[in-house]
């Protein structure tokens, strides 16, 4: 017996093959020619159906792929949406309750083996239906169901009694009904002016019951949209690739679009047919270095700069010299988010004492914190809603949104804890990744400028979300992105009726914010909406059950081949819009 | 040989048992509810309800931990709460790619580190031997982020002798993206393996008949490569097999870093997403495979140790 | 009195001892060690380094000077004195984790090794078991059901280690329960508790400190494993695991300063403890000492 | 010079460093090795014999060894000035040994064939094919049965004395001109002992070569030496022509040697020691006739006297495999079905080979090990049934001293805690200082200072710590003791000694013993019955003189026939 000879036979054998497989990886050169778009998602890809979109990187990909009712309009801005399956926007009823929707004809499911003959059949609105029963059975367990919960008639009924095994899918249901194949009614329980917004979301998406039925749960990696790219293949945990959907029913490069598109170029494609690139491919990218080097090797032609690069690529909203010379561009674009530090409201101390809270709000340093975690990215928050949001008003004041310390502890003073003496520890919860943890404790560190001390719990996002759900944290940190441009989707965070389980963690009740939340509700945009909003702003400063931090901006970084490119804080599919200038490219590439 | 064989084999079946059961106890009892955590952020009480029901959580709990195994006999550990894929395809994709690292890497650090500690083991307290020792410290004390990120910045960026990160699933195609991984892995390895080596080398250079060798008049490589070597190799191979389940978990930085889509990256993501369902299988996965690996390496101790091979 | 007194013998330790004065390697591993201890002591007690929480948000990320040897951090605390204040946290770590291990583990394995018998096989069907499983993924799902924080870090290692110094003792008893120098005890009418406290235990002290120190130096790199999960001590707190986990990040923009302090104080640690351990070793071996 | 010596050793100085410094393990020593002939080389532990030895093969660990002056010439060429590979060129070929721990001294994942191959083919130039031969031919020669099929056998398979004869088989392939043989025997029965030492003997003859042959005991080396190199304390005493030293001795010491080991034929009343015939510092001493002289008294043996110890039908099993379920598949007997009876104040002797079950009888008799059947009454008092209590009680009286004085005392506790210790637990003494007085009392009774009682056992050597073990044993003022082998592991000099010693006490305390152990002629010196164990069976017993007169058992004859006769066979005729 000979083990050791046995062992280097092996390995000699490994390495002959790992020799011969770079031999034969570099044969294999990535051509320029190919007209394909390589774009990076940030955390793993979970899986394709619409119902569990509900992350970023889920909706990037799938948004190619499924189309919503409607869409928002490529270019315009602030945010504006158009018909997208549908073909027209809806008609509503007088009082609000009744929407009817017609879609487009001739609209095909991508062509997939669950059809008769693998061929895609027709869109109808029953599918519609069918989809959004999909959405609301328990069964499912989506987390995408509040879209609708609560909205439309008998739609919640019906789910209950699916929970309890009393209801099918045969079901009639009344808010949801489709006199003609081409015709969608909607009836709501109230009325409901994010309807548009949600029927543009991936989540309302239509899904053929076919493909549902032969795939079942693995239905989540056999995706059968109607959208401009389908799946050509998935390596799990590396890369998407799509192509070109050879039955999409077509659509047009936008010939309009915000001031100054045209002076940029991006409506040298007007009118014409999209898309432009025959083949997607979204590598799945978790670490900041390896998507950066790969970007500046232009294996990637897209990227949000990462924090830590941030430094040697730009400075001042400008690119760094080294970085221009090899025809890249920068794109900045102010996201509709905030970042927050919320308290428990029912905390006897936090939640009941408005001059302690006060005084933790005058103690934060929000521009070193932009600056030292944002790279300056991002505009200070004195309210939750964002910019680009009906709403958001530059001039608007929040007293308490200053760095002061003197004046801190003056409230911290009349709070009942001069200096801080007399306060328990409070523990502020936060997720473990590296960056909310150094958030934290830049918090801490705030604090105890004033004398007030925190302990940080870091845990998983999920352990975390627990907390926040059962009412046990005391204050957080923690952001909120908007699902679409209304402020609703940010001031529900603090309706009274939201409280926990529900998504006000802070259990935030103010029974004058309530009524005007609810009377907001009912009211379609309009300056009068314009004006509630401002008065539960005002509410909002008065009781700070939050400290709004930050509302951030998105650097992206693209080459110089790629054309058409402008960021879209909501939508995620814009890789039908983009164009890849293969002869750019081809000269470019060599710089790298 | 037979009767050994079986007898260990039967012992197994008391360890799988408190295998599963620790595995249970600390998942499902001391982590908390899991329906709560599989309802996501919106859930309603009802909704959390529901979920207990279809995971069986209103059973008692002898009736849970049968469910438990009988998921693991089965094989199929349901879905991800996170990612609501079936676990087990998860796992079985992410196999190959860790293995396509680990295993070549392995066997690499295995060809140089042996006959290196055996050299070590033999200039013992010399000034060569207490320099290697540093060097081993030192290697296994930098933190491994910095091989990883010095090599994918230079040897990959800079300098352009690797792709930078990313993965092919042919057969052929993956080397290209595994060798500078691999790479990496041998020079993460190294230190820890050869003083480990090195100690056991130590050890068998004590014994008795490493003198009744030399009596005989054998050169001291020879004494070194046949006798001590030959040794010495029964705890490495014994200990070598137990690493064997470690290669299928793979390298979580390396598997991170170069976009290789294996089992660590897998864990981690679970373990960030408390997606408990996945961390509770891989851990069982891993274990049942420890498990099998003690035994084979019980039993290969059995096969290269002829003192226990004939009881 | 009789003359007893008047020839003082030399034990087994006291000859180990003087082996490891001789010892030059072991002697300045040792005063290392007591260095590193007493540095933990100093920063625990904030007499030295006390800026490690001084936070200075006009230096962030500032490179190695005179002012800051090992640079500023995110903060503009200097990494120096945070290091310095990791060792406290390491040592706690370190200590407790796998004192509360070798605990475990001694008192299992003395009872399994001695009783042997029913008491053994449960002894060793529970160790077994716990060995079977991968300990750095029992460790992450400890810590991952226990939550973060220091008392629970060390908790977690400590209820996870000891595995292998219970194998360790049990394997010790064995050995010694058969000695004739137990059997002598034994023959004398000792109880069960006199063999096992006053005989047998002394003479397995020796390998129950070199398996603590091998656990102790385990111990401190499982903190760096926990720490970069984001399942290690609470933020704030100086910890070399933090350090290390931090520098993922902070190495791409080129701030290597972090790493380099946190690497540099624990090299030297695990490097003293090492060395120590294998003087420790050879200085309490017996196959060395009766030839 | 004489033109017949083979190996000529001038002035050969071998220091080692130490952590205490520099220890010198053999002082300028010089003596021959002729041609064809075999040379003793005689010491107790410590003596410098096997570092002599290890010089010659230049395999004196370096460091911490180191050869300082001399010359160890070899066909008249110094082996000292030869490089590395000329000394393996050497070793194997033209000198082989052969170890005395048979059990780990060869490579054991190599099978036997191997391991005697390796030299042939590396010195003889050998293929595989035929040194496996030749290797068959060697172990035929060796005497292990059917050696085409053991010869694939690994070392565990084969007993003790098999692998020793598996060493010799290897030393000798080669056909070397010198094989040195340190201690090849002593680990051994007896009666393998005598087989090891006639096949040496032998093939000396046949092979016609060389043989230097270590050991600490003259009487093993009577039979097969020509000559005897004898060595104290790295010095050599005496060199001379076996008969010529075994007839007219000339230094003190050898003198002692020679008249310390036991005789089957004579009846001492205490065995003569080293110290008779020398002083502490080396000096000549003549030894008082009158005490060496005394013969012993038989004491006389009948049934009428009250048994002390009585075991009837006493059986220790062992279960050998635990079947799949935890069942017991087989048994091994160790003690099977013993009667035994020992009268107060006399000393039963229990002889037996390794495993034959004396040690495990002993051990059961104290409930060291509980019993599987059987009665052992004490006093009349059947200790088996005896409940915790009444047997820590019973402790008390009976005590054992055991083989291995490095393993009885705890290491870790000082020479007056363990002499203290069964004080302690039987209340002896009311304070501290007064047991302290017992125990400095007990030191000064088996001849130690009691200024030694902080000591510790590393502080000792051998015979001095089984002279503690007695101390110990005494503590308690026990009745009784067993003596587990408590000589077999000295060297014969000290051996001697604690011998005498535990005669003295037994008249002084009025004890009674059961004294074990493998070597008839101890068992016979001092005991008043000798019980012959075989297989875990009394096979035979009869009074000391009435065994070794009248030997009844095959096996207790074989025995007899085994002890070497410590005399040359010249001077025995």
């Amino acid at each position: 017996m000979n083990l050791n000879r046995t062992f280097s036979r092996l390995a000699i054998v490994f390495v002959a093959l790992s020799f011969l497989g770079i031999t034969l990886g570099c044969t294999k050169k990535n051509s320029a020619k190919e007209n394909v778009l390589n774009n990076a998602i940030t955390a793993n890809l979970k899986g394709m159906d619409p119902i569990y979109a509900n992350d970023a990187y889920s909706n990037q990909v799938i948004s190619n792929i499924y189309e919503p009712l409607f869409e928002y309009h490529y270019l315009k801005r602030p945010l504006e949406l158009q018909p997208l399956v549908a073909s027209a926007m809806p008609t509503a009823s007088k009082d609000g309750l009744t929407h009817t929707i017609k879609i487009k004809k001739g609209i095909k499911f991508q062509d997939d083996e669950a059809f008769p003959e693998g061929k895609g059949r027709d869109l109808t609105a029953k599918d519609f239906i069918y989809s959004w029963k999909r959405l609301a059975d328990p069964a499912n367990q989506s987390d995408g169901f509040w879209i609708f919960d609560g909205k439309i008639k008998g739609l919640n009924e019906w789910r209950e009694k699916m929970g309890k095994g009393e209801a099918s899918y045969e079901d009639e249901i009344e808010g949801l009904q489709a006199p003609d194949d081409e015709t969608l009614v909607i009836k709501l329980t109230k009325p409901y002016f994010q309807l548009y917004y949600v029927l543009a979301m991936n989540y309302s998406a239509p899904v053929p019951k076919e493909a549902v039925d032969k795939y079942g749960k693995e239905f989540i990696n056999h995706p059968v949209g109607t959208g401009p790219f389908k799946l050509d293949s998935w390596t799990r945990n590396s890369k998407v690739v799509l192509v070109k959907n050879p039955t999409w029913h077509g659509g047009k490069y936008p010939s309009e679009g915000e001031e100054g598109d045209d002076a940029r170029g991006l409506l040298k494609d007007a009118g014409k047919d999209l898309p432009f690139v025959d083949k997607v491919v979204y590598s799945e990218i978790i670490e900041d270095q390896p998507r950066w080097l790969n970007f500046m090797k232009g294996k990637l032609d897209i990227v949000i700069i990462p924090k830590d690069n941030f430094d040697t690529s730009v400075s001042g909203d400008k690119l760094s010299k080294d970085l221009t010379d090899k025809g890249l561009k920068l794109e900045i674009n102010e996201e509709p988010d905030v970042t927050y530090m919320a308290f428990n409201m029912l905390d006897p101390i936090l939640g009941k004492n408005l001059e302690l809270r006060r005084a933790i709000s005058l103690a934060t340093d929000t521009n070193t914190l932009l600056e030292r975690f944002y790279n300056g990215r991002g505009v200070n928050a004195l309210s939750p809603i964002p910019p680009g949001i009906d709403g958001y008003d530059k001039d608007f004041k929040n007293p308490y949104k200053e760095f002061n310390i003197e004046k801190a502890k003056e409230h911290l003073k009349k709070a009942g804890y001069p200096d801080g003496k007399g306060l328990p520890e409070f523990e502020y919860s936060t997720t473990n990744s590296t960056t909310a943890r150094q958030m934290a404790e830049y918090t801490q560190q705030n604090l105890a400028a004033l004398g007030i001390k925190i302990r940080i719990a870091a845990t998983s996002w999920p352990q975390f979300t627990d907390k926040l759900r059962e009412k046990k944290a005391q204050m957080w940190g923690i952001a909120w992105s908007a699902d679409y441009p209304d402020a609703e989707n940010f001031l529900q965070l603090l309706y009274g009726k939201n409280v926990s389980p529900g998504p006000n963690s802070a259990n935030y009740v103010n029974k004058k914010f309530d009524e005007l939340y609810e009377k907001a509700l009912k009211l379609p945009p309009s300056p009068e909406r314009t004006v509630i909003y401002k008065q539960m702003k005002e509410i909002f400063v008065q009781d700070l059950p939050w400290i709004p931090n930050i509302h951030r901006k998105a650097y992206v970084l693209y080459h110089g081949w790629i054309e058409n490119y402008k960021r879209h804080a909501i939508i995620n599919g814009e890789a039908k819009y983009i164009r890849v200038n293969l002869n750019q490219k081809a000269k470019l590439a060599e710089k790298l | 040989m037979l009767k050994y064989t079986i007898r260990r084999i039967l012992y197994v079946i008391p360890i799988l048992f408190g295998v599963t059961l620790v595995c249970f106890l600390l998942f499902n009892v001391a982590g908390g509810d899991p329906a709560a955590q599989a309802a996501g952020k919106y859930a309603t009480v009802e909704q959390i309800e529901s979920i207990r029901a279809e995971l069986g959580l209103n059973q008692p709990i002898y009736l849970q931990y049968l469910d438990y195994l009988k998921q693991i006999l089965t094989f199929d550990f349901g879905r991800s709460w996170s990612t609501k894929q079936k676990i087990s395809e998860m796992f079985w994709s992410g196999v190959g790619p860790s293995l396509s690292v680990t295993v070549p890497g392995f066997l690499i650090t295995l060809m140089i580190t042996i006959p290196l500690s055996l050299v070590l083991g033999y200039l013992r307290d010399s000034f060569i031997d207490r320099t290697a020792m540093v060097v081993c410290l030192a290697l296994i004390s930098i933190s491994s982020l910095v091989y990883i990120l010095a090599g994918q910045y230079f040897l990959a960026y800079l300098w352009g002798m690797f792709p930078i990160s990313g993965w092919d699933s042919s057969w052929t195609g993956r080397w290209e993206y595994t060798t500078l991984p691999i790479l990496i892995m041998v020079v993460l390895s190294l230190g820890g393996q050869i003083l480990f080596f090195r100690t056991i080398f130590i050890e068998e250079l004590s014994k008795d008949y490493v003198r009744t060798a030399r009596a005989k008049g054998l050169s001291n490589k020879k004494v070194l490569t046949k006798h001590i070597l030959r040794n010495a190799l029964i705890p490495i191979i014994t200990l070598v097999v137990l690493q064997v389940p470690f290669l299928i978990l793979g390298s979580l930085l390396l598997e991170s870093f170069f976009g290789i889509p294996g089992l660590g990256g897998l864990l981690v993501t679970a373990i960030n997403n408390a997606d408990f369902p996945v961390i509770k299988a891989m851990i069982v996965i891993l274990t049942i495979l420890y498990t099998t690996f003690n035994l084979i390496s019980d039993l290969l101790y059995a096969v290269v140790d002829p003192k226990v091979r004939l009881q | 009195m009789t003359s007893a007194q008047n020839t003082q013998g030399r034990s087994l330790w006291a000859d180990a001892i003087r082996k490891i004065k001789k010892n030059r390697i072991a002697v300045v591993s040792f005063w290392i060690i007591i260095a590193y201890i007493g540095l933990a002591a100093l920063c625990a007690m904030d007499l030295v380094f006390t800026s490690y929480s001084l936070v200075d948000n006009t230096i962030p990320y500032q490179a190695p000077s005179s002012a800051h040897w090992f640079g500023t951090d995110l903060f503009g605390r200097d990494v120096l004195a945070r290091a310095a204040h990791g060792t406290v946290t390491s040592l706690i770590v370190g200590f407790v984790g796998a004192g509360l291990s070798v605990l475990i583990g001694t008192l299992l394995g003395a009872l399994a090794g001695y009783f042997g018998g029913l008491v053994d096989e449960l002894i060793t069907w529970f160790y077994s078991t716990l060995d079977n499983i991968p300990y750095i993924l029992l460790l992450v799902a400890f810590s991952f059901v226990s939550g973060p924080g220091l008392k629970t870090l060390c908790l977690a290692i400590g209820l996870t280690s000891w595995v292998g110094h219970c194998r360790l003792v049990r394997s010790e008893f064995i050995k010694q329960r058969g000695q004739e120098y137990v059997q002598g005890a034994f023959s004398m009418g000792a109880s069960h508790a006199r063999r096992i406290f006053v005989h047998i235990l002394p003479n397995t002290l020796h390998l129950i400190l070199i398996s603590f120190s091998l656990g102790f130096v385990s111990a401190i790199k499982s903190e760096v494993i926990l720490s970069y999960l984001g399942l290690g001590v609470e933020p704030g707190t100086p910890s070399w695991g933090m350090m290390i986990s931090d520098a993922k990040l902070e190495l791409s923009r080129g701030v290597w300063w972090g790493l380099a302090a946190a690497t540099v104080f624990m090299f030297f640690l695990v490097l003293a403890f090492t060395l120590f351990n294998d003087a420790v070793r050879d200085a309490t071996d017996p196959k060395l000492r009766d030839k | 010079m004489s033109s017949n010596s083979l190996i000529e050793i001038k002035d050969l100085t071998v220091e080692f460093q130490t952590d205490d410094g520099t220890v010198t393990a053999v002082k300028k020593i010089s003596f021959d090795i002729p041609k064809g002939k075999t040379v003793g080389l005689v010491g107790e532990s410590g003596s410098g014999k096997s570092v002599s030895s290890l010089a010659i093969m230049g395999l004196i660990p370096n460091p911490p060894g180191k050869v300082t002056t001399g010359q160890i010439l070899f066909e008249g060429k110094d082996l000292l000035k030869n490089s590395e590979s000329q000394m393996r060129k050497i070793r194997g070929k033209r000198i082989s040994m052969i170890f005395q721990e048979p059990m780990t001294s060869l490579n054991p994942v190599f099978t036997v064939g191997d391991q005697i191959c390796e030299s042939l083919i590396l010195h003889e130039k050998m293929s595989k094919a035929e040194a496996w031969e030749r290797a068959i031919e060697l172990l035929d020669q060796v005497g292990i049965p059917n050696p085409s099929e053991r010869i694939k056998s690994y070392p565990h398979e084969m007993s003790g004395g098999q692998r020793q004869r598996v060493m010799i088989a290897m030393a000798i392939s080669c056909n070397p001109d010198l094989l040195i043989a340190d201690e090849p025997t002593t680990a051994l029965d007896v009666t393998i002992q005598k087989q090891i030492l006639d096949l040496i003997a032998d093939l000396q003859k046949k092979y016609g070569m060389s043989v230097l042959f270590i050991t600490h005991d003259l009487g093993v080396i009577a039979d097969i030496s020509d000559e005897v190199v004898v060595m104290y304390r790295g010095d050599i005493v005496e060199k001379n022509s076996t008969e010529a030293l075994f007839k007219k001795p000339q230094h003190p010491y050898t003198k002692g040697l020679l008249a310390c080991r036991p005789s089957l034929d004579e009846h001492p009343r205490r065995l003569p020691v080293v110290s008779d015939f020398m002083t502490p510092d080396g000096k000549e001493k003549t030894p008082d006739q009158s005490v060496l002289k005394a013969a012993k008294e038989i004491r006389p043996i009948s049934d009428s006297q009250t048994p002390l110890l009585e075991i009837k039908s006493l059986k220790k099993h062992f279960p050998l495999k635990k079947g799949f379920f935890g069942g017991v598949q087989s048994w091994v007997k160790a003690v099977d079905d013993v009667s035994l009876t020992v009268r107060k104040g006399r000393t039963l002797g229990l002889v037996g080979e390794s495993g034959c079950g004396k040690t495990t009888l002993g051990r059961t008799i104290l409930r060291l090990i509980e019993p599987t059947a059987g009665e052992v009454r004490y006093n009349g008092v059947d200790v088996t049934g005896l409940n915790k209590s009444d047997m820590r009680a019973m402790r008390r009286k009976m005590q054992i001293i055991f083989q291995d004085p490095y393993a009885s005392l705890n290491p870790r506790m000082t020479i007056g805690a363990a002499l203290m210790e069964p004080m302690v637990i039987h209340k002896l003494g009311s304070s501290k200082s007064e047991r302290l007085d017992m125990a400095a009392k007990l030191m000064d009774r088996v001849g130690l200072s009691a200024s030694m009682l902080n000591r510790y056992p590393h502080e000792f050597s051998g015979g001095q710590r089984q002279r503690i073990c007695i101390a110990r044993a005494l503590a308690v003022e026990p009745e009784f003791i067993i003596c587990d082998e408590s000589v077999s592991a000295l060297d014969v000099s000290i051996q001697a000694q604690i011998l005498n010693l535990l005669l003295e006490l037994q008249e002084e305390l009025n004890l009674t013993y059961v004294f074990i152990s493998h070597d008839l002629a101890v068992v016979k010196f001092i005991s008043d019955e000798v019980a012959v164990m075989y297989n875990g069976q009394v096979v035979e017993m009869n009074t000391a003189v009435g065994i070794y007169e009248n030997p009844q058992h095959d096996y207790t004859k074989k025995l007899l026939s085994a002890i070497p006769k410590g005399m040359p066979k010249t001077l025995l005729s």
